[in-house]
């Protein structure tokens, strides 16, 4: 933020009557809403017409209020200070004829928009104690004191045919073959199962015989039931073979699988 | 505390027009949550209205119209002509299709009945919600029946005969059986992939539902 | 599913005379505290019922009476005179007082809406602070408008028709000093000197004020 060149030399030469009336403004710092606001009351001792407004005296009497206010040690708001500092800028460019070449909007443009923002601010104030200066519902005017609620009859009819409700029952009696699908049990032959029959079968077992022939008769037709129960006998002689209670044997690959209980010695 | 006032000072106010009274009255009744008194149109009305009076034209204003100037006790108020009453009510026709629950739950009802809410969530295999049975109650298609004389005396639900009438049945005994549901091809036993069939699953015959339902 | 009405069908009632769509409109304005808009006195009246001819006549009867029916937005309402409001002390809603901040930038939506949060501060020279923007849109007198379709999208503002019924206003286009305010230029958003806009936030269509109020 560049420093504002303050106009330090005014607050002793006040007549006091300008000084109540800067002192009453000073105090009254917590009132305002923002620079504008203050720009405006300000403009109000101009005693003209907002277009017509010298936006240099403005600006003049803004650094002067800023001024004192720092004089008596009062704490502004930063957009104070900022708007100070353009008024500043502002003022400086009023007072000297424009640098040839110089672009960027002129001194006068800045000033007609300060001036035309003051003027809508007014406006607005205006037109908003009009709005609140209205009758108002509830004030002035009234609405009906005995609103009659509509009575929101919902005709849900919920139309189920002797075919839904049939349908229905169906499904319910019909559900258990709908289950969600699970592992059929009835066809597997666990290993545990393997294993308990094996170890049973095995003591009757001395010469090499085909592991096959231990399927139990009611596993060996279905296919299904036969691939189970050779998949379980199988691992059960394999994990018997490592306890050292089987010998196995497989002439080639793929070929039968032969076993033999182990001597025990 | 009650200001008193000078008889004489009364009459020093001249009573609002006849016309204008009446707008007081039409506003007053407009805008008050209750019924009006007599005493209360007086008490905020200026002095000297005769609210009677401007409740006798306002009465007769209003006579024939949308609203009309009732006595409600010994106070006034403005209200709906008797035979507009029908347009306070915003009736709306929605046509919704049962839950699955509801039907399932009403099928059950209606094939087993009387039969306990127990029973009910055996035969469907889940909970029955108190919404579901409260929305057929409330349809008037189910209703209790007996209680049934077993431990805990549980309730019984039993169809009505409005349910018979929505349905077109004369007795629950009308409903198609088992035997007719699988005829009709509702019963259809599609198989679990894998699982073994006997040789007498093959006799469902594939008729179509629109025999049983046609006419 | 759904019933479905023979178009033909619907013609065979013959829409009520007049004289009866006009009880009916007076019945349920007299019926309701906020304002009814057209559609819903169609979709409330009898087939074929025609309530802006019956409105027009019921205004009319409503002339100087104590109760008046007025025009707010594009809906309808039966209001009290407003100057018989001082017999109405029993019915006045405690209204909160609202800061000079609220006031104003009331003002400023309702007559450069829609109007950005930014665009209320530029006017106004301070910041907008949340609890007033939340207090306009607790009293339902602003509501959010369309995002505006410049850099950031920012949202807008814009008076309800809450707030035309509070402050007895058929329309946006019947503020007071509209039209001074626009011949004066003080509704122009005018761009502060020098700074760069964006070349897409001239594009943006006179969505402002003018295309709003112009008819």
């Amino acid at each position: 933020m560049p420093e504002p060149d303050w106009p330090t030399d005014t607050p002793e030469r006040l007549a006091p009557l300008d000084r109540m009336a800067a002192e009453a403004l000073i105090v009254d710092v917590d009132g305002f809403e923002g620079p504008l606001d203050m720009l405006l009351t300000l403009s109000r001792t101009q005693k003209v017409d907002l277009r017509r407004i010298s936006v240099l005296q403005l600006a003049e009497q803004y650094l002067k209020f800023i001024a004192e206010a720092q004089a008596l040690r009062i704490e502004l708001a930063a957009d104070y200070l900022v708007m100070a500092a353009w008024l500043a800028y502002l003022k400086s460019r009023l007072l000297l004829p424009p640098e040839p070449g110089e672009d960027g909007p002129s001194a006068e443009d800045l000033a007609a928009h300060l001036a035309f923002q003051l003027e809508r601010l007014s406006a607005m104030r205006d037109v908003a104690a009009r709005l609140m200066g209205r009758d108002q519902l509830g004030r002035d005017f009234f609405p009906r004191g005995i609103p009659e609620d509509v009575t929101r009859k919902r005709n849900v009819s919920y139309s189920a045919t002797l075919l839904d409700l049939m349908r229905a029952y169906a499904r319910i009696r019909t559900r258990d073959d709908f289950r969600p699908f699970v592992m059929d049990r009835n066809n597997v032959f666990t290993m545990e199962q393997a294993l308990d029959r094996m170890r049973k079968l095995i003591g009757f077992s001395g010469e090499w015989s085909d592991l096959t022939t231990f399927l139990p008769d009611d596993w060996q037709v279905h296919p299904q039931r036969r691939r189970s129960a050779t998949a379980a006998h199988f691992a059960a002689v394999l994990e018997m073979a490592k306890a050292g209670q089987v010998d196995l044997r497989q002439a080639d690959p793929f070929g039968a699988i032969h076993l033999r209980k182990k001597d025990a010695r | 505390m009650t200001e008193t006032f000078d008889p004489i000072e009364k009459t020093l106010f001249e009573a609002p027009p006849m016309g204008e009274q009446e707008r007081m009255i039409e506003a007053i009744l407009f805008a008050s949550a209750d019924p009006v008194t007599l005493s209360e149109f007086t008490a905020r009305m200026p002095h000297g209205c005769d609210p009677a009076e401007g409740l006798i034209t306002l009465r007769r204003r209003y006579e024939g119209r949308g609203v009309n100037l009732v006595k409600v006790g010994d106070a006034y108020a403005l209200r709906t002509a008797a035979d507009l009453g029908h347009l306070m009510h915003k009736e709306t026709f929605e046509h919704r299709k049962l839950s699955r629950a509801a039907i399932e739950t009403l099928a059950i009802v209606a094939y087993h009945q009387p039969v306990t809410r127990t029973e009910i969530e055996e035969i469907r295999g889940v909970a029955v919600s108190r919404g579901t049975v409260d929305q057929l109650m409330e349809l008037d298609w189910i209703r209790f029946g007996r209680r049934r004389m077993t431990p805990g005396r549980p309730v019984t639900f039993v169809v009505t005969d409005h349910f018979l009438d929505h349905f077109g049945l004369e007795s629950a005994r009308d409903l198609p059986g088992l035997k007719d549901l699988r005829a009709a091809g509702l019963l259809d036993n599609r198989p679990v992939p894998g699982t073994l069939r006997g040789p007498n699953e093959d006799e469902d015959p594939a008729t179509g539902q629109s025999e049983l339902f046609e006419d």
